[in-house]
């Protein structure tokens, strides 16, 4: 990628900078090139749609990467208003990397947690590249649970490429924060709705992930490991990150097949970035429309669906007479 | 009455036809075959070289008696190990076998291989059995299968282990030896299992019975992200390697060479994730004085 | 009927009859005489050492033009501060009257001097007001009265406010401006105040209303470790000195310079105890905010 | 104090050195001294009840001190049977300047928590001289938390100076772990005892100590500051802290007094060191009273019954007629 520009949206770029030139110099210099303009929009429809309705899977990956891709406070800001940034675990340390607060979505309080990436260098350093700690994860609990003492509903906006695999990270236990979080969020006794909006990386994203409803940009990536360690333990080549994100089913389309989302949120042709406005607000809208739903259950009925969805998650076989009997009569779960 | 492609359709995604295996029924693995025990009558420790005689080292719970070196043990083997007989033992389950849910290259090949040469079906093995006699559901992962890794078959046979202890008041115990973190080949699906593995172990707490988790080397990612971490009481064998993130892929990212110590069971226990270290001789009789603990 | 007496014998550790005081009644202060701010024309800034002029201070909220150092100001200033009239709020509980329970020798003294001197009658001043027009149950803690310690009737009012609030379906917002800590002369029986206000933060809280613990310096010692620790928003002015163990006793233990910046708000919130720092003329509006998300 | 002997108990400690002397001589020599000991024996009778029946505050203080005095483990090896520790807070660490555990008590199942002060220098530098960090708390609680989900009632043996006063325990947030753990423990639906066996420390000490009932040792000291720094306070000398201790009020009569104990329990003259079954004894003795008593109690009438106590502590006077109706009429709490 070049000034954010992939290899294989270059022609593309370039003619659309043809058609900007174009306009600005009818602007400046009053020459009509309308027709022009025209005639070269038309070719600009037709190779976006070319380019970006059969994007590989891999494809996905980079759009879901696009450093100007919305990020969880661009969508806050966007779909929020009132928006309170809360701080802190209150065991250890404010870990930037994860962000939270209160804020009102058309003017129904929520609690809205999400992983925070650096919108340039100086707050890549200041957010760990969006790689939280075990403290992040305690402090999006934190939240959560303040969140289930007033009945607010939740927002979780996931964007992260992975727990942060450091050292301090170990210490503090990342993994028991995570199989905590997991617990802990599988039994809020208020409406759930996570939105994987770029990047799902595995337990750094369940650990904020487990809800009544998931949705997912139709550019995002979620997956139990990222396409490059998938490459490397498959082929000990990280080069081929590609052909694993193929093999690794991660994109939307094939998690709603597999009951693993709800729903996709479509964005604009080539990414969330070419319309920021646009795609929040089908965010709002989509989120908007399934936590109404989720607010009208009583917090029993809705603890005893998320947890249904759950148990059913899995392939697999039985040979058993008596299993298919069971299953029949009902008197097996799921 | 309902066909069985049915009853398939009505839950398509719990139960796909496709079988991987063509018979069905418990496995009984006539001896486990760690990988770090070779073949033969000898076996090089790893943690002081020393070359042991495998009869020796089988009857010292595959303990190393010069270094204290824990090595692998399978799952039925485990099993004799902390159950008063196993033939006390029923097992749960056995029938339920894994499928390519993702179509993953290679998947349906590999499995064949690792049963042919594990004699098991899955890396888990559950059931229930008696430990100086109370009755105890148990569960114990392999590592000689998939790095004891959990798909879809070892999330569904850990939820139903819970949920049938939860029925009958009976404690827990799961051995994650050694978990291996995610099945990568079944995707997704296999980091959902980390939630319904959870809910799982979350609503069997609410039986008021204990659950007990045994870490034992490796105990990693997804496995200790999510039910291995959960325990009531949380024991780990000596010098077990546990963590979340594989030490290879922390080095690469603080590209400086690890602590010693990094990761192992001792620096679990510094730094407050378990309970307590277990020497395998120990396992049974501090296992046996939980369940005491809890007796009704 | 029962005779006072009589009253007294049925509640032995709540009510004692020896009068600290003779008067009761709410007192109304004429001003604030924070130690900060000598009497007179003129204050020296603690942070910048420049020589300030009273009433702009005064009209600057008390802040440092020069430095944005935060003064201490007393509980009725800050109530005109943060609520929309003074004129609204209503006391609470203004006659609870202080006693000597240990007879600590010179507490009736000191207590009458310090009575005279800030024209309070105990170092918390608690009630109902309006901000923005939301109702709020308000406790303010005044630094001039014996450093704002809690003893029996800061521990007593302060659960009386958590009730009140329960019932009436009030927000609460506590202002710990500044916790001393405990009361030394009223020994152990402060300390049960951490308990006895804990458990009204709790109870309070199943009221669904939320707890706004507002820090500002210094909150040390007992009110950092009971009450002013578990609001559901914790915010804190800038530069206050927050902690349990007074700096000078960490120094002493430790054998060693403190490092620079510790036990400040901005310390507080680098290590995830407190939710925000907010600016002294921040704190009304950001009040309000906090209110406003919580409207019925 | 030389050798685990005070000053003021000297003349008794020589004199039964004596006692023990002739007991040898006649036991190696065969010379009858029968008399002689009987005699020094009605002396050193006399001696003890002087010296240690009017204990003052500060000799008390010191006696609490005593190095040779039990410890939690040691009362826990003592009254107990089957004690299986446990470790950690699952955050940070493993604080060995607290301990806890499951145990049974006269075969019933308890959680056990305390302060563990080292019993040579090797473990005190372990134990951190028994100054607990914020992780120390947290593990107390997380065990407390524990033995609420399966209704085992708590034990909780207090011995602490005070919460470690140190550059990371206010880092991870002394004051905040102390507020948790006080109104968790407030709230436990299982029936807690505690007892102060040596020192009472302040926030250190109330952080375990907020129970259904709270022994005290004889000797024992609970103060809301310690005598030291109390003298210092008033009077900038920490030589003062006998007169300090004096006018704390600290010791278990004075506590008894103002509603703040339910029971001292006694020691041997000269204090528990001089006789550790016995002390051991006479403790699970009362604790296993007061646990059968609150057993009984329903979880809801058992936390009514706690709140209720707590809320009542303190001292105050008002003057309204108001107030006093309404506290006759049973209105009022407390
Ligand atoms: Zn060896
Ligand atoms: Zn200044």
């Amino acid at each position: 990628m070049v000034n954010g520009v992939f290899e294989w949206e270059r022609p593309l770029v370039e003619l659309e900078n043809r058609i900007r030139e174009l306009q600005a110099f009818t602007k400046e210099k009053g020459i009509d090139f309308s027709q022009e303009i025209a005639t070269l929009e038309r070719k600009a429809d037709r190779l976006r749609a070319e380019i970006f309705s059969n994007l590989t899977p891999w494809q996905r990956v980079q759009l879901a990467r696009h450093p100007r891709r919305p990020t969880t406070l661009d969508y806050i800001g966007m779909i929020c208003t009132d928006f309170l940034e809360l701080s802190g675990d209150r065991c250890v340390r404010n870990d930037e990397a994860m962000v939270g607060g209160v804020a009102l979505l058309d003017g129904i309080p929520i609690t809205v947690v999400g992983p925070q990436k650096g919108r340039d260098t100086k707050e890549n350093i200041r957010r760990n590249f969006g790689l939280p700690h075990p403290e992040g994860y305690r402090k999006a609990l934190r939240l959560m649970v303040q969140a289930e003492k007033f009945g607010r509903p939740i927002l979780s906006l996931i964007d992260v490429v992975g727990a942060y695999p450091g050292i301090e990270a170990e210490q503090r236990g990342q993994g028991v924060v995570i199989a905590e979080n997991i617990r802990r969020m599988s039994f809020l006794r208020v409406p759930v709705v996570c939105v994987i909006t770029g990047e799902g990386g595995s337990g750094g994203a369940l650990a904020i992930g487990v809800g009544d409803r998931v949705l997912m940009m139709e550019n995002a990536w979620y997956s139990v490991i990222s396409p490059e360690m998938c490459a490397e333990i498959l082929w000990k080549d990280t080069g081929r990150a590609p052909e694993a994100a193929g093999v690794l089913k991660l994109g939307a389309r094939d998690l709603l097949e597999l009951g693993v989302i709800d729903e996709i949120i479509p964005e604009p042709l080539g990414g969330a970035h070419r319309d920021r406005e646009e795609v929040a607000r089908r965010l709002k809208e989509a989120v908007l429309r399934h936590l109404r739903e989720l607010m009208a259950l009583d917090p029993d009925e809705l603890l005893d669906r998320r947890l249904k969805k759950y148990r059913a998650m899995g392939r697999l076989q039985e040979q058993t007479a008596e299993r298919l009997e069971a299953i029949r009569s009902g008197q097996a779960e799921a | 009455m309902a066909t069985l492609k049915d009853l398939f359709r009505t839950k398509p995604k719990y139960v796909t036809v496709k079988p991987v295996q063509g018979e069905a029924g418990p496995v009984r693995p006539p001896a486990p075959k760690p990988k770090e025990v070779p073949d033969g009558l000898w076996a090089k420790c790893p943690g002081c070289q020393s070359i042991l005689y495998q009869r020796e080292l089988s009857k010292n719970l595959h303990v190393c008696s010069r270094c204290g070196h824990h090595f692998h043990v399978g799952a039925m083997e485990r099993l004799a190990q902390i159950l008063d007989s196993v033939e006390t033992f029923e097992e749960w389950d056995g029938e339920v076998a894994t499928v390519n849910p993702l179509g993953f290259p290679g998947y349906e090949e590999k499995l064949a291989r690792t049963q042919e040469k594990t004699g098991l079906r899955e890396a888990i093995v559950t059931g229930v059995g008696r430990l100086e006699n109370y009755p105890v559901a148990v569960g114990i992962l392999d590592f000689a299968f998939f790095s004891g890794s959990m798909g879809s078959v070892v999330g569904e046979k850990l939820a139903r282990l819970f949920e049938r202890a939860a029925e009958r008041c009976l404690p827990v115990i799961v051995v994650s030896g050694g978990g291996g973190g995610a099945r990568m080949q079944e995707g997704i699906l296999s980091l959902m299992q980390m939630a319904k593995t959870c809910q799982a172990v979350e609503r069997f707490g609410r039986s008021g019975r204990p659950y007990v988790s045994v870490l034992t080397n490796p105990t990693m990612g997804g496995v200790y992200a999510s039910f291995a971490s959960l325990g009531d009481y949380i024991l780990a064998e000596p010098g077990a390697l546990i963590g979340f993130a594989g030490p290879r892929i922390v080095e690469r990212t603080i590209r400086q060479p690890l602590p010693s110590g990094f990761q192992t069971s001792e620096f679990a226990l510094k730094h407050g994730m378990i309970d307590r270290i277990v020497q395998r001789k120990e396992l049974r009789p501090v296992l046996a004085q939980i369940l005491r603990l809890h007796a009704r």
